[in-house]
């Protein structure tokens, strides 16, 4: 019955994830789509949890659900005429034997990729890394699996990833104009960012302690920061909340530039790059998440600002604009 | 025990199928909001279920986030741009 | 062999698929946007189905960190696309 | 006999998950649909948590989903406003052509 009852859930959801995806990018307006894309990231955090991943699901939950469709739903906005017209054109024998050839190829990728994935699981060996992750895993200071792997064995990848990150912001901020500022925020929407802001802060702060020894961590913690920030930006705060000038580009590279420092002292202190020495290990860690968390999350802000608002450049340009 | 909450599960998942038919429908981008912040409650219940069914406690706390992100959501959506001091026209 | 884990798998592969072939035809930037964030879902469908290794074991946790941050890149990856096409945007504008 | 009654409030808490998806199906227009939306949030998730809040042993645990209810009521509430302005605000838009 059990066994019964857990296919069950599985075929649906698998169902409804499919018909969410077909659904977004076929249908005809672009703010419809983006809702059913909004609906698609709630599933997507039910199938990893079910996958057993609940750090990803932490992650996605924050960001699938909330800042990439907030973000695009101001993309939306930006565009005068949302709706994706067709040209009507007529029917045209080369469209239709190119899609249809097209169609093909990618129904005969999908078929050749499915049973070459079918075919692979069945010669899985038994000697797998996570066996080794867990092998050293008391080396690192902390008992979380996913955090040791992005900290501690794979600390390489973790910094150049926060490099790209702040690759992203740098070219948001350089090409980024300033959006339309939103409608006056009324009582309702004061009131809820209240609760929301202080709420949102306080479980990034328990994700980021938390993520040692369970899932949580830095990205997830980066990612609930980021939507107080996107909160923020909604309710009437223009810059969401980021400090301006100097301060936002220390911020921004202070995840990088927290790695980097302390695999510098470690370096002089004659270990190889992010050899943390054991005592240690679960603080150095413990600090390069929090720097990381901070920066990440102004990274993400950045990015879902597009752009730099007014503000940042000094009342000057303000003023500008009142004189005309 | 563990028998009747995973059939508990199902049930909600039937539940959130029922939902999602709203959100395919409409017709008003407010019918959409309702469905998914329905969907959304529904998907919290779902995770709690799973807390006990595969044993991790973990996920209430993508239940919480999801909770509180779902507010985000409504709020994003229901926010709209001012027309007429548009910069770049 | 696992048949949930097959199932997550294959409808990993399904999305991938669908996400690219949308993301190759003449739509609007928006969509093609969404279509490349479904393929990158379809892929970590499949990154985490090899993981997955049943009820009661624990599974690999080396893909969840991979994915994990692949999620924060897809985000920012996606802002900006959003920042690009603003500026295209406006430079048809003023071509016009 | 606890797990009696865990298994009856979550039994009440299905019940109102699915009366909730139906009457979001079948009402007739957004004000009352929204209507059956807040009953499923607050209800039928408030049962679900007592339910499992008897199941759980652990003190830490059941303050978790009971804060999981609390946040999920608070959001909703608030959404469920937000919902009805925007609703508001778009018949008014109507009327005024």
């Amino acid at each position: 019955m059990e066994n019964i009852a857990w296919s069950a859930f599985d075929v649906l959801l698998i169902a409804a994830t499919l018909s969410l995806a077909w659904a977004s990018l076929t249908t005809e307006h672009l703010r419809r789509a983006v809702i059913f894309f909004i609906a698609f990231g709630l599933l997507l955090s039910l199938i990893w949890l079910r996958l057993k991943a609940p750090d990803v699901a932490l992650a996605e939950a924050a960001i699938g659900a909330g800042l990439t469709g907030a973000l695009l739903l101001a993309a939306v906005a930006d565009h005068q005429k949302p709706i994706n017209k067709k040209p009507d054109q007529k029917f045209s024998l080369a469209d239709f034997v190119a899609n249809t050839f097209l169609n093909l190829l990618f129904i005969a990728f999908a078929i050749v990729f499915g049973a070459a994935y079918t075919f692979a699981l069945n010669e899985v060996n038994d000697s797998r890394l996570t066996d080794i992750v867990f092998q050293h895993l008391p080396g690192t200071g902390v008992t979380n699996p996913v955090t040791g792997v992005l900290l501690d064995f794979r600390a390489y990848d973790t910094m150049l990833e926060l490099a790209v990150l702040l690759a992203a912001a740098l070219g948001v901020m350089a090409i980024g104009k300033t959006r339309r500022d939103f409608v006056k925020p009324g009582d309702m929407e004061r009131g809820l960012s209240q609760w929301l802001i202080p709420t949102l802060i306080i479980l990034s702060l328990y994700l980021l302690w938390a993520g040692a020894n369970a899932p949580g961590g830095a990205f997830q913690a980066a990612a609930l920061l980021a939507a107080a920030g996107v909160v923020m930006r909604l309710t009437g705060y223009v810059d969401g909340g980021l400090p301006q000038g100097i301060w936002l580009r220390v911020l921004l590279v202070s995840g990088v530039g927290g790695f980097l420092l302390v695999s510098l002292i470690m370096m002089f202190a004659g270990r190889i790059y992010f050899d943390y020495p054991e005592s240690w290990a679960g603080s150095l860690i413990l600090l390069i998440e929090s720097m990381a968390t901070i920066s990440i999350a102004a990274t993400l802000v950045v990015a879902y600002l597009c752009g730099q608002p007014d503000t940042w450049f000094g009342g000057q340009q303000k003023e500008n604009k009142h004189a005309d | 025990m563990n028998t009747f909450l995973s059939i508990a599960l199902m049930v909600l998942i039937v539940s959130f199928v029922l939902g999602l038919i709203r959100i395919f429908l409409g017709p008003s981008t407010e019918d959409r909001m309702m469905a998914i912040q329905l969907t959304g409650t529904t998907a919290v219940a779902m995770l709690l279920l799973c807390s006990v069914l595969l044993n991790m406690p973990a996920s209430i706390d993508v239940a919480l986030v999801l909770a509180v992100l779902a507010a985000v959501a409504a709020l994003a959506l229901s926010r709209q741009q001012q027309t007429g001091t548009s910069q770049d026209d | 062999m696992l048949i949930d884990q097959i199932l997550y798998g294959l409808c990993g592969i399904v999305l991938f698929t669908f996400g690219l072939r949308i993301a190759f035809s003449p739509v609007h930037f928006l969509r093609r946007l969404l279509a490349i964030n479904v393929a990158g879902a379809g892929l970590f469908l499949l990154l985490l189905s090899v993981a997955y290794r049943g009820f009661d074991q624990a599974p690999d946790a080396v893909p969840h960190a991979l994915v994990l941050t692949g999620i924060v890149v897809a985000f920012s990856a996606t802002a900006l696309a959003v920042a690009l096409a603003r500026q295209l945007q406006n430079r048809d504008k003023e071509n016009e | 006999m606890i797990n009696l009654i865990a298994l009856c409030l979550i039994l009440f808490g299905l019940f109102f998950f699915i009366a909730g998806s139906i009457g979001i199906l079948r009402l007739p227009d957004i004000h009352s649909r929204l209507h059956a939306l807040t009953k499923a949030d607050n209800l039928g998730l408030g049962f679900l948590a007592l339910g499992l809040i008897l199941l759980s042993g652990d003190i830490f645990i059941a303050a978790k989903l009971l804060l999981a209810w609390l946040l999920v009521i608070a959001s909703s509430a608030a959404s469920a406003q937000l919902i009805a302005q925007r609703a508001r605000r778009r018949e008014r838009d109507v009327w005024k052509i």
